[in-house]
């Protein structure tokens, strides 16, 4: 059984990545980046360097396999399995902070605090939706949250929840609006000086982390794998992939503020409506 | 709805001080406001008190604590009387006084009056020792009013902490009703018998006359006199005072079983409304004078709740009140209109004909001259001292013409004919004092026998039979004081060298300063003896150690002189086992050095070591001084370590100490 | 066995924490030493919870509060840094040499 | 369940933690140094979670992810050298704080060798978590709402610690207290004196 749940998480997040690049309509340049040649900038950080791709990827495969296929379900079946998405989120935040900082160059160092900065602020809203989502259900457990939305999703019964989840969304896989960590108005931030598999793989886990956020998504809010007559899994990739292509449309069509104002929309409108929102639902789960 | 009677005029002074607050106008408008709204918060308290008749509350603080509250008769009666006499005080207050800080006088005046609406409707010491507090920072803070002169914050806290002696008592009291009876409910404390009873009984002795100025604790009243005049008014006639001859009403059937308290209430009482008269009799001051005979009133009541009729007692509060507020007033129209106290630069007579008019009434009233009403309560406790015994009802007698003596002279210094001069009277202040004197001239119905039967019935009180005699001799009496009093009003006596007998000085000389003397004492001893111990062992370390240094050279070099005699010897006698004479010499001397050194030693030792202690201290303080002060370094991280070092002391002896 | 390790090691962690927290001269780098003795506390909490209270649920609170704690102390601590900076210019603790009488 | 693989897991666990915690004094890069003590917390909260401690073990990490992402920020704000291009060792007294450390470590592993703990797993299968929750919102609501106030106090206070407007103007430019007298000398100590004992303050401290 767990073997299964392995090879339908692995299954789901290469399946969804490619999907993601299609998306982003990405894969030319993703294939002609592969045979660059890579450059070296003066003493970077190594470790980190080449590591930080494939944190991020981790990061995703980890958040990927909290979530559950089938209802009752779940790869990782944790009483707390919000708070470790919350700590995947978390640890996303210092993965790209050090991808930044470890080439020791002014482009990637700028996105890295830019985006650090941001991304911070963004860390609340996402905690308090989530844990909004967690008070129907009266439990920390995905699949508890699953069971919970049996008769009624929680994109309807917590309106603002999914819009706000949107935005950390796009926060945490480096899009559009959200962008302050690779933006082109500093010559794509954190990757400036990445080329060649590196970079091509940085860009990989963006896709995929973009497949789990998508996916637990799909679970908090639109029921994840419930569904009347398909299988779970095949609802669950359904709703994964609506969010993913909503997602990436977000990112492609929403204009990106500069960074103070954005920093102050995230800390002046999106922490207080975060906050009205968890107030709300806590009162309707009473 | 019965607490509201305690905290609605609580709310509504806290809120009249902090809404109508500092940006006062300096006109009439703000002034009228502020009446109102006194009269307003008064006026709810009284339809309160009006119809809480017979309620009962409780709250349970905690399941040792149960705040009661009840209303029977005579609480309401006093219940009654404190909106009563505070709605023209208030009134008087907002026309009278400067604007400045009026708004918190009004205020706390509310304030005080709710604290002694919960002294009155309390039916447990605990309730009773709540607003007991209350009442007494009321008081401070009252009295202190004009904080920015320099004597009314002393004389505040001189009557501040005067009473807090006296709370002591009170303080006894609950701890002992609750540590006997686990309740301090009034109802309860009947049960408690045997010397707990006792401890209550002369504990809630010890408070009452400390609030209502009974001797010792009389001088605080005068002291009180910083404070404004509707102050006084408000705490002479309904509240702080009366609050400890009410308690004593309230508690009577209770505590008169004690052996003894009737008899202390009746001995301090008396002796109080006598020694306070003689005092009144020569004041000068005329508030001074209303608050020596407020002392002496008061004396009065506690001796009739001693002889066992506290209905009298209250009746006679009841009087007393709109008696002495009323004449209160009157001292304040005339303090207005002169400038001062002083009662030979008044004689408003002729300037202020119906402020005159309306004082003689009150102060008749207190003279006790029939058919006012004073002389009716008056005559009640007369007969009450009558009934205890003759020495009682001569002291009563020797009282009762004293009283009548001061209230004549207040009236006719202040308000007898003297030169026309110009003194403008404000209508509020005739208002709040016409008030007032009608309401004694109104309470002069108590002589109609089917008035006071009534009254004493529904407050169930027992009226005392009286002889024709006793009622002659009292009217002697009353009429020889009038005569007094005219005679000395006449003849302006001179002020006397120091108030109440000399007994704020006493109090400095008996209590204040042996206390800082005794302080310093201490101090002394801490630094002189206690010391000394260890200052002692440092110094005899040293000197041992610097005699021990001293015999060891002598030992050692002991044996140099033994060789040079033994030198001598081997002159005559040959070279014959030296080793053994030599160590034999050596030892001799080494002896007679020894001895010689221990002779040094008992010699200088005493007083080496006398002039060691306090070289020795010096040197250690001093070092310790210099040491602490390189401590000091400014330095966090310096600090962090010091601080880890004693954290790990403490765990350390945590440990080891089990 | 399983508690001895883990306490050795909490003991060691705040061993560290106080070596740091009394050598460091930055005020970040100080509070770095805070935080490990914090770890070191929080380390111990969950061991003893785990494994010498049978999971008594106060153990838990224990380590909720211990979290709580550090998070004041960053706050605050960040907070007087950028006050401290403010005014000399400088995190160092050297800086603040006025903290007597 | 003191099976040896779990010892041996928790081990290593933990000789990561101390390890990573003693880097933190080591490496020369501020950032370096926040991140390996955020290693350390994870090792932390990876015997946590092996300790059937699931939810502290997960806050821990998440919340020491976030906390030192900060403490990176701020190190680089206030710290040269974040790159940790040249060597960087800042420290005083440096004897003394080993000679503590080691004084700490000693006497805190005595005490834990020489004492016997009582031996009292949580019994597996025991739902912890919904147990904390219980006993948050249930026997030790106070202490949970007292945390919060104290959070809520904690950001007050550094809200307006940090704040550059002080009570006596900006904070960088020299603060200048009013003075006692209407022209006179700033109350207390003036920002231009630096460290020394302030003696007008120390005075005024007196008067």
């Amino acid at each position: 059984m767990t073997g299964l749940l392995v090879l339908a998480v692995l299954a789901t997040l290469l399946a969804g990545t490619c999907f993601a690049v299609l998306l982003d309509r990405a894969q030319p340049a993703l294939v002609a980046e592969f045979f660059r040649s890579r450059v070296e900038t003066e003493a970077p950080d190594r470790l980190n360097r080449d590591l930080a791709p494939a944190w991020y990827l981790a990061l995703a495969a980890i958040g990927l396999s909290v979530v559950p296929f089938a209802p009752g379900l779940a790869l990782i079946d944790s009483p707390a399995g919000i708070v470790i998405w919350g700590s995947c989120e978390a640890l996303i935040v210092v993965t790209v902070f050090l991808h930044g900082w470890a080439p020791n160059a002014p482009f990637p160092l700028i996105g890295a605090y830019r985006y650090a900065a941001l991304a911070l602020p963004v860390m609340l809203p996402s905690m308090f939706v989530l844990i909004a989502a967690a008070l129907p259900a009266q439990s920390l457990s995905l699949i508890a949250i699953v069971d919970s939305q049996r008769e009624i999703w929680n994109v309807i019964r917590q309106p603002l929840g999914l819009p706000l989840f949107l935005v950390v969304a796009l926060a945490l896989t480096l899009r559009g609006p959200m962008d302050y960590a690779d933006g082109a108005d500093i010559a794509t931030g954190t990757s400036a000086e990445e080329s060649g598999a590196a970079r091509a793989t940085w860009y990989l886990a963006r896709a995929a982390m973009l497949v789990s956020v998508s996916a637990l998504a799909a679970t908090v809010f639109l029921g994840g794998p419930l569904g009347p007559l398909l299988p779970g899994p095949v609802w669950l990739w359904l709703k994964t992939a609506a969010l993913m292509a909503l997602t990436a449309w977000l990112g492609h069509h929403v204009a990106r503020p500069p960074p103070g104002r954005m920093l102050t929309l995230l800390w002046i409108a999106l922490l207080p409506l975060s906050f009205l929102h968890l107030a709300i639902s806590g009162v309707l789960a009473l | 709805m019965i607490w509201a009677l305690a905290y609605l005029p609580v709310l509504a002074g806290l809120a009249i001080w902090s809404l109508m607050g500092p940006p006062i106008r300096n006109g009439n408008g703000s002034r009228r406001w502020l009446a109102a709204a006194g009269a307003l918060a008064g006026g709810a308290t009284l339809i309160l008190a009006l119809f809480a008749g017979g309620q009962a509350g409780r709250i349970a603080w905690s399941e040792a604590i149960v705040l009661r509250a009840a209303l029977p008769p005579q609480a309401q009666l006093m219940a009654v009387l404190v909106p009563v006499i505070l709605l023209p005080v208030t009134l008087f207050a907002a026309m009278h006084e400067a604007t400045r800080g009026l708004p918190r006088l009004v205020g706390l005046m509310l304030v005080f009056a709710g604290g002694m609406e919960l002294v009155v409707i309390a039916a447990d010491l605990v309730t009773l020792l709540i607003g007991w507090e209350v009442v007494g920072a009321c008081s401070w803070a009252l009295i202190g009013h004009r904080w920015q002169e320099r004597a009314p914050g002393r004389s505040a806290n001189f009557a501040f902490v005067l009473t807090r002696a006296g709370d002591l008592g009170l303080f006894l009291a609950v701890l002992a009703a609750l540590t006997h009876g686990g309740d301090a409910g009034y109802d309860a404390l009947g049960g408690l018998g045997g010397w707990p009873l006792t401890l209550v009984a002369f504990g809630l002795l010890l408070a009452a006359i400390s609030k209502a100025g009974q001797l010792p604790f009389a001088p605080w009243l005068f002291r009180a006199m910083d404070g404004p005049t509707p102050v006084s008014a408000l705490l002479h006639s309904a509240t702080m005072v009366a609050a400890g001859a009410y308690i004593l009403v309230r508690l009577q059937p209770q505590l008169a079983g004690v052996p003894g308290f009737g008899t202390a209430a009746m001995v301090i009482g008396l002796g109080t409304a006598i020694l306070a008269g003689a005092v009144a009799l020569r004041q000068a001051h005329a508030k001074k004078l209303l608050a020596g005979s407020t002392s002496a009133q008061m004396g009065l009541m506690i001796a009739a709740v001693g002889a066992g009729f506290p209905g009298i007692a209250l009746l006679h509060l009841v009087v007393h009140a709109a008696t002495k507020s009323a004449l209160f007033c009157a001292a304040g129209i005339a303090h207005r209109v002169t400038g001062s106290f002083e009662l030979r630069e008044m004689r408003l007579g002729r300037a202020l004909p119906v402020t005159a008019a309306l004082t003689a009434v009150a102060a008749l009233s207190l003279a006790a001259v029939p058919p006012f009403a004073g002389a009716w309560s008056k005559e009640e406790i007369v007969k009450a001292m009558e009934q205890a015994g003759p020495l009682w009802s001569a002291a009563m007698l020797l009282a009762t013409g004293l009283s009548a003596a001061y209230a004549t002279r207040f009236a006719v210094a202040a308000f007898g004919p003297g030169e026309d001069r110009e003194a403008p009277a404000l209508a509020g202040e005739l208002a709040a004092l016409l008030a007032l004197s009608g309401a004694t001239l109104a309470l002069s119905a108590l002589w109609l026998p089917g008035v006071h039967d009534a009254a004493a019935q529904w407050i169930g009180a027992a009226l005392p039979e009286g002889s024709w005699t006793g009622l002659a001799a009292s009217l002697a009496a009353v009429g020889l004081g009038v005569l007094a009093g005219l005679h000395l009003a006449r003849s302006p006596a001179a002020a006397p060298a120091r108030d109440w007998l000399g007994l704020p000085a006493l109090y400095e000389r008996g209590a204040i300063r042996p206390f800082h003397a005794l302080a310093a004492a201490a101090a002394r001893l801490d630094d002189g003896v206690i010391d000394l111990i260890p200052r002692g062992a440092a110094a005899l370390g040293r000197a041992l150690s610097r005699r021990l240094a001293r015999a060891d050279d002598e030992t050692i070099d002991g044996l140099r002189p033994g060789d040079a005699e033994e030198g001598l010897h081997t002159g005559e006698t040959g070279r014959a086992a030296p080793g053994l004479r030599r160590a034999l010499h050596g030892a001799v001397g080494t002896l007679v050095r020894a001895v010689t050194a221990l002779a040094t030693l008992g010699a200088g030792g005493g007083e080496r070591l006398s002039d060691m202690i306090p070289g020795g201290f010096g040197r250690i303080a001093g070092m310790a001084g210099a040491d602490l002060r390189r401590l000091q370094t400014g330095l966090s991280h310096h600090y962090y370590t010091l601080l880890m070092a004693g954290l790990a002391l403490v765990m350390g002896l945590l440990i080891l100490g089990g | 066995m399983t508690l001895t390790i883990v306490l050795l090691g909490a003991a060691a962690l705040i061993g560290l924490g106080l070596y740091g927290a009394l050598s460091q001269q930055s005020f970040v780098m100080l509070m770095m030493g805070l935080e490990l003795m914090l770890n070191g506390a929080l380390l111990a909490t969950i061991g003893f919870w785990s494994r010498a209270i049978g999971g008594m649920p106060e153990g838990q609170l224990l380590a909720i509060i211990v979290m709580a704690v550090m998070a004041v102390e960053m706050a605050i601590g960040f907070a007087l840094i950028v006050a401290v900076y403010r005014k000399r210019q400088a995190d160092m603790t050297e800086s603040l040499g006025t903290l007597k009488h | 369940m003191t099976d040896p693989v779990t010892d041996l897991v928790l081990l290593l666990l933990t000789g990561f933690a101390v390890w990573t915690g003693w880097r933190v004094f080591r490496v020369d890069s501020m950032v370096r140094a926040s991140f390996s003590l955020m290693l350390s917390f994870i090792a932390v909260g990876a015997i946590g979670l092996l300790l059937s401690a699931p939810y502290i073990g997960i806050a821990t990490v998440f919340m020491m992810a976030v906390e030192m992402m900060v403490m990176a920020i701020f190190m680089v704000m206030f710290m040269m050298n974040p790159a940790g291009l040249n060597p960087m060792m800042m420290v005083h007294q440096h004897g003394v704080s080993i000679a503590a450390g080691l004084a700490a470590f000693l006497g805190l592993g005595a005490a834990i060798l020489l004492s016997a703990p009582p031996s009292d797993p949580v019994p597996p299968q025991a739902p912890v978590v919904a147990q904390l929750g219980h006993e948050l919102l249930g026997p030790s609501m106070l202490i949970f709402e007292t945390a919060g106030v104290t959070l809520l106090a904690t950001m007050v206070g550094a809200v307006i610690l940090s704040s550059r407007q002080g009570r006596h103007g900006a904070a960088d430019e020299g603060s200048r207290p009013p003075g006692l007298t209407a022209g006179g000398a700033p109350a207390g100590r003036t920002p231009g004196e630096e460290g020394g004992p302030g003696h007008h303050h120390h005075h005024g401290g007196h008067g």
